[in-house]
């Protein structure tokens, strides 16, 4: 086996190997794990910038193992692919320090983090999956390896919550294979292209195309949480908050907004998903649940719920930016996945930081926390103003991108879905952080604990404080070479350039 | 009508007969013994067809898959007495309950 | 120096080990450990034979057919052999563990007796020669579920014993009827003299109605969850992932030689069957509180997905349905052994009280969870692999609904699968006193689990095993794709 | 009223079932009358193959030698059907009778004339009618009358030699097919010369085991003896 070959499987194996490996050590193992968890972190990241190097001078990595006679599992770095494994594996290696802080002390640690790097290693292979038969295999892996930690309280809601997730989300898997399925049966092949690879057949199988089309985009609108398929986010956020951040900003929505985005782009094409007519349909779609899932963050006095609808609504920005067609909204959809990541997963951090240091769980016990908790706060100012779309935080980036293209492609209700997502969006947060910051704090907080020398644990701290500094990063330095703004030009370019 | 054909005859007979009583009775011994009718039928059948053939001297291969067949039946029957006393030993009923046990 | 006869030593090892075991009870352990092993690598000699020199036919007594028996391998008989001995050795090396000393020296020489009845099933080419090891393999089975001893064994082996003799009659009525029609009881000369003809049409009822009882077809499947409930956990193992899969085999070689243009009708119904079982054994074992008769009930869900390659009839499909067997083979004896562990853990196997089972028997739950992933179908396993082919020949058949049972069984087994798991992962306090179930059983389950969770990475090495000798006619699909393709 | 109308459904399904049974039976029947009316099977071939097969019994011929495969695996039928009920228990305890004075004679009488008999069967079988089975049975049917006479076996014989001669035909069967792989390079492939000293000797085994086995099953258990009790 080559390197070019190796590497990708390299890199979907490290975790696979550190899960595997942390599953047999016993809880009292602290130093073992952590070392794994951490081992396997870092070498992942470097392993990626080492294949964006390689991937920047022209190699071309691609692993085969063949599965049935003519397909192949295929894991394949390409542009899209490598945009997605930078967001996982560094918002993986942050949200794995910020875990070790916040289960410190509790029980089945082991358990927890080996199934939390599964799903990282089922994330990464959602990211590298060449072709759909092997993202599907790591779509499913995903479903299984996050239904343990989304349960992994053990108590009645927490069951519930798992329960509910896995109904929709093996539902939605169905629905996936069978488009999968009727789409090879169809083309013979499954590989992902630019432009796609149905065209050959939009004169002869029209109705079936539309119908896979449906049935792939309802498979992976379960995981994006598309309204009406986003029943299960909202329950899910009893999971404790490091997976709550696993679950919005790094793998699960992503992986099914990311996976929209390859049926559109890599399997349909723009111009197969336009002449079939189901574009609009879809960003219809994205724009009601922008709109719902704002709508209803509003009145969520819980926190994490509140959180939660957010992201309903948020991912939805991915899927619209795609279904608009055109090479400037495709950029500020392709932008969000990694912009929503970074801002999602700072508000996570932070909610969970107040809830282990303060025993704040609602939006209405936050009056004055800013002053008891600065740097948290700071962080979840900044997460909350980039989701509103303040200039020039990442959020802002996005909306531009997705306005502008929008209007490029002449269709301007666009433009008002986001202006009155945006004020939405001010609503819910604008609140929350006039009550930080401005109203008095109260005499004692619910269930207060005290870590020393900072306002909290320093593993519970630097994460979030680390990705609201990327928050900002990405936003000033967008037009920098390698930002992800520039990588996601660089794909469109492909999609739509001849 | 042959003699032959006779004899398969009846043996259809015999075999949907016992079908019949296996079906209707609930007594297990009973729907041993009917089992039992049924494999007389078929051994019948088998036996009978074998008389075919143009000369005296039957075919003879039938002959010896009955008698596997018989001792084959003698075999599964012995047994299913067997457990039919088991059966009533731990139940005090030879009979099957009416709903499999769940 | 001439060849081994493989075929023979794989009827004959076991068949010795048995006696060997029966004759010295204190050393049934050796003898069976032995016999096991020796098995595997008869399986392996015959493997390297057929895949240097393709299909086999071995003459017993040097007669050859008609007047005497033949012996006749090919890749699916290969197949089956070789899950036969997986499963076996799991089984094998799962008793050692689980029978005290009084039930293991009965045991013993009746699942030797079993192994080769199977054996001699998988290779026999004669369908009277089949009835005999038919009725081996049903009474060693009824043998083995009694000897839980109790009520309900005793009345779930009575019923499975007569429902047993009345299929053998059922099946040999049928083999009297083409006998006495076309002359022969071997299955290559009969597929070359069959032609349509009442007796053709009686024995193809006959022998298909007997082989779907003794397959537990819905709704013929009554039978079947008592008795692989009530039985050891091993014998559970056994019967649901060999035993009836047996009498399966012999039905699909009647089907791909024998009665090959029998008409699209019944290979419909059959399938409606099959759909029919997938969606009622799925819902029944949703419903069932008992962890064993859950498994059961999977299982009679399960047998339906291999009918559903009937309609189809593309080679396709029957490999489909055939990987659907060996997967569903090695993942449901990992989990009724993972059931036994359970059982004998906790003393009962009530799903609502499996409190905290998941931390205090780790292993165990694993290896559960990882066969239930290849009963759900999920990739990747070999039951996604199966799903996945018999999903792609329906549709290239345009046979689309054919896709509702296979999703929405798959649905239904996610359903009853995580309710288990679901109830694994409790914070239920209650620590009753509990037994310690030892590592080998634990382990036995969890290779076999693994091994059908690898089924699903390495298919193109069985798949390829299934051209030998071309059970399944030529593979029309490959080529289609071939010229898709090109 | 309830039991009335369930008493009413039984009449309908026994009615529905027998009509559904008749056109099963109408359908054999049909089934049946269709077959041709002559027919040779394989008599051709096996009287083509006697000359060759050590016996001059054709039915004997087919069941040890032609198709004698089938006849091994039966053997194997029968152990597993006796470890079946071994395996449900061991037997019940014979009640302490005695038996009247004439079944008493009638046995201590019969039982040897029997014995005999079966000898004979066994030998008469290689060219009449007769053979393995045969004298098993009558075999087995002098062994029960012991029985049901109150006989009691020595319980020394319950171990061991038991299960030496319940295996012997099996055994014998099967080590003689293996030999034969090694000398004529076939399993059970019989050299023509030796073929009937071969067969006699495996039925010899067979009619012991067989005899021993049926009047076993009888019992219904365990013997109270041996490893097994």
């Amino acid at each position: 086996m080559n390197w070019d070959a190796g590497l990708p499987l390299l890199i979907v194996a490290t975790s696979l190997f550190s899960g595997l490996m942390i599953f047999f050590l016993s809880e009292k193992h602290v130093v073992a794990r952590t070392t794994l968890n951490l081992g396997g972190a870092v070498f992942k990241l470097v392993l990626v910038g080492v294949m964006i190097w390689g991937v920047f001078h022209g190699h071309h990595y691609e692993a085969r193992l063949p599965l049935l006679p003519g397909l192949d599992l295929l894991l394949r770095a390409d542009a899209e692919s490598m945009l997605f494994v930078v967001l996982s594996s560094g918002l993986w290696l942050v949200t794995t320090i910020y875990a070790i802080g916040y289960l410190e002390g509790s029980p089945h640690r082991s358990r927890f983090f080996g199934f939390f790097s599964l799903c990282v290693t089922a994330t990464v292979g959602v990211a590298l999956a060449g072709n759909l038969i092997t993202f599907v295999l790591f779509y499913e892996l995903l479903t299984l390896s996050t239904y343990p930690l989304i349960v992994h309280r053990e108590t009645e809601v927490a069951r519930r919550a798992g329960r509910t997730y896995l109904i929709y989300t093996i539902t939605g898997g169905a629905l996936l294979l069978v488009g999968t399925v009727w789409l090879y049966s169809m083309t013979g092949t499954l590989e992902f292209a630019h432009r796609g690879f149905v065209a050959g057949l939009l004169d002869t199988h029209r109705v079936s195309l539309i119908v896979v089309f449906v049935l792939l985009v309802a498979g992976l609108g379960v995981k994006a949480a598309l309204v009406p398929l986003h029943g299960w986010l909202p329950q899910a956020m009893v999971a404790p908050a490091p997976v709550s951040a696993l679950l919005h900003a790094v793998a699960v929505v992503k992986a099914g907004a990311f996976g929209i985005v390859r049926v559109v782009d890599d399997v349909y094409g723009v111009e197969a998903t336009t002449k079939l007519g189901v574009s609009g349909p879809l960003a219809a779609l994205a724009a009601v649940t922008i709109i719902y899932g704002s709508l209803r963050a509003l009145f969520q006095d819980d926190l994490k719920r509140r959180l939660a609808f957010s992201t309903v609504s948020q991912v939805s920005y991915i899927v619209l930016g795609i279904a608009i067609i055109g090479p400037i909204a495709t950029t500020g959809g392709l932008v969000h996945l990694v912009h929503q990541g970074v801002m999602k997963i700072t508000l996570f951090f932070c909610a969970g930081n107040l809830a282990e240091t303060l025993g704040i769980h609602k939006v209405s016990e936050m009056n004055g926390v800013g002053r008891r908790m600065p740097w948290t706060m700071a962080a979840f100012t900044i997460g909350a103003l980039g989701m509103i779309g303040v200039p020039p935080l990442a959020g802002f980036v996005t909306k531009w991108y997705l306005g502008v293209g929008a209007l490029d492609a002449g269709q301007e209700w666009v433009v008002y879905i986001l202006a009155g997502s945006s004020l939405l969006n001010a609503g819910y947060f604008l609140p929350v952080l006039y009550a930080v910051w401005f109203k008095p704090a109260p005499d004692s907080w619910p269930d207060e604990r005290s870590f020393g020398r900072f306002e909290t644990s320093w593993a519970l701290l630097a994460p979030p404080v680390v990705t609201a500094l990327l928050t900002l990063a990405v936003g000033l330095l967008a037009s920098a070479p390698f930002s992800p703004l520039q990588w996601a030009r660089f794909i469109t370019t492909l999609e739509y350039m001849p | 009508m042959s003699a032959v054909l006779l004899y398969a005859l009846t043996g259809a007979g015999l075999f949907t007969l016992g079908l019949y009583a296996l079906i209707i009775h609930a007594h297990l011994l009973r729907k041993i013994l009917a089992i039992n009718v049924m494999g007389s039928g078929v051994f019948l059948i088998l036996v009978a067809l074998g008389g075919r053939t143009a000369g005296a001297v039957p075919d003879v291969v039938p002959h010896a898959m009955v008698i596997t067949g018989i001792v084959v039946a003698v075999s599964a029957t012995a047994l299913a007495l067997a457990l039919v006393l088991r059966v009533q030993a731990a139940t005090g009923r030879a009979e099957l309950p009416e709903e499999p046990l769940e | 120096m001439q060849q081994i006869p493989w075929e023979v030593m794989l009827i004959l090892l076991p068949l010795a080990g048995a006696m060997a075991c029966f004759l010295w009870p204190r050393r049934t352990l050796l003898f069976g450990l032995i016999s096991a092993l020796g098995v595997g690598g008869c399986v392996a000699g015959l493997g390297w034979r057929l895949l240097e020199q393709g299909a086999q036919r071995y003459a017993v007594g040097g007669w050859g057919a008609p007047l005497g028996i033949d012996l006749y391998a090919d890749g699916l008989s290969l197949l089956m052999l070789i899950i036969t001995a997986l499963v076996g050795l799991g089984v094998s090396i799962y008793s050692i563990g689980y029978f005290e000393r009084r039930q293991a020296i009965l045991f013993w020489p009746l699942w030797l007796l079993l192994w080769s009845a199977l054996n001699a099933l998988f290779l026999s080419a004669d369908i009277f020669n089949l009835y005999v090891t038919l009725e081996l393999l049903g009474l060693a089975a009824v043998a083995l579920v009694a000897l839980a001893g109790g009520a309900n064994a005793l009345t779930a082996a009575m019923r499975y014993l007569l429902v047993n003799m009345l299929a053998s009659l059922c099946y040999l009525l049928g083999v009297a009827l083409l006998y006495h029609n076309f002359g022969s009881v071997d299955i290559a000369i009969l597929a070359q003299r069959v032609e349509a003809s009442p007796a053709v049409w009686a024995a193809m009822g006959l022998m298909s109605a007997g082989l779907l009882l003794k397959s537990a077809l819905f709704p013929l499947h009554f039978w079947l969850p008592p008795a692989h409930a009530s039985a050891p956990a091993p014998v559970s193992a056994l019967l649901s992932a060999l035993v009836v899969k047996a009498s399966f085999y012999i039905l699909l070689r009647l089907w791909l030689e024998i009665f090959p243009q029998t008409g699209a009708a019944p290979g419909q119904l059959l399938g409606v069957l099959g759909a029919a079982a997938v969606l009622w054994g799925g819902i029944q074992a949703l419903r069932q509180t008992r962890l064993k008769l859950l498994i059961a009930y999977s299982t009679v869900a399960q047998l339906g997905y291999l009918f559903l390659a009937f309609p189809l009839g593309s080679s396709f499909a029957w490999k489909g349905s055939l990987y659907l067997l060996l997967s569903h083979a090695l993942a449901k004896a990992a989990m009724f052994m993972a059931a036994g562990n359970i059982l004998r853990f906790c003393g009962h196997d009530r799903i609502a009280d499996l409190d905290r089972v998941a931390q205090r028997l780790p292993v165990t739950m694993i290896a559960f969870s990882v066969a239930g992933v290849s009963i759900v179908g999920l990739p990747p396993s070999g039951g996604f692999i199966g799903k996945w082919m018999l999903l792609e020949a329906a549709l290239r058949a345009g046979q689309w609904w054919w896709v509702i049972p296979l999703i929405l069984g798959g649905l239904l087994a996610a359903a009853y699968i995580f309710k288990v798991i679901g109830y694994a992962f409790t914070q239920a306090g209650v620590l009753r006193q509990t037994n310690k179930v030892p590592m080998s059983m634990e382990w036995a389950a969890l290779a076999l689990a693994l091994a059908a969770l690898l089924l699903g990475l390495v298919a193109l090495w069985p798949l390829s095993l299934m051209e030998i000798g071309l059970p399944f006619g030529g593979s029309e699909v490959d080529a289609i794709q071939r010229a898709e393709q090109s | 009223m309830r039991s009335a109308g369930r008493r009413w459904h039984y009449l309908l399904f026994r009615w529905a079932l027998m009509l559904l049974l008749l056109a099963v039976a109408v359908g054999l029947g049909y089934a049946l009358l269709s077959l041709p009316q002559q027919a040779v099977g394989l008599s051709e071939q096996v009287s083509a193959n006697m000359a060759t097969s050590g016996v001059q019994n054709p039915v004997t011929a087919v069941l040890l030698n032609f198709r004698g495969y089938d006849t091994l695996l039966e053997m194997a039928v029968l152990l597993v059907a006796l470890l079946g009920v071994w395996s449900l228990g061991s037997a019940e305890v014979h009640r302490k009778i005695d038996p009247e004075p004439v079944l008493s004679l009638l046995v201590g009488g019969l039982a040897p004339m029997m014995i005999l008999m079966a000898g004979y069967l066994l030998w008469a079988g290689t060219n009449t009618p007769g053979g393995a089975f045969q004298a098993g049975s009558v075999l087995a049917a002098a062994g029960i009358l012991l029985l049901l006479s109150s006989k009691r076996f020595p319980v020394r014989l319950m171990g061991w030699p038991l299960r030496v001669v319940l295996l012997l035909g099996l055994g014998t069967f099967a080590a003689v097919g293996m030999t034969l792989l090694f000398v004529s390079g076939g399993f059970l492939q019989y050299p023509s010369s030796l073929a009937g000293a071969f067969i006699l000797f495996i039925e010899a085994a067979a009619t012991l085991s067989i005899g021993v086995t049926l009047a076993a099953l009888f019992l219904g258990g365990r013997p109270q003896a041996g490893p097994y009790r």
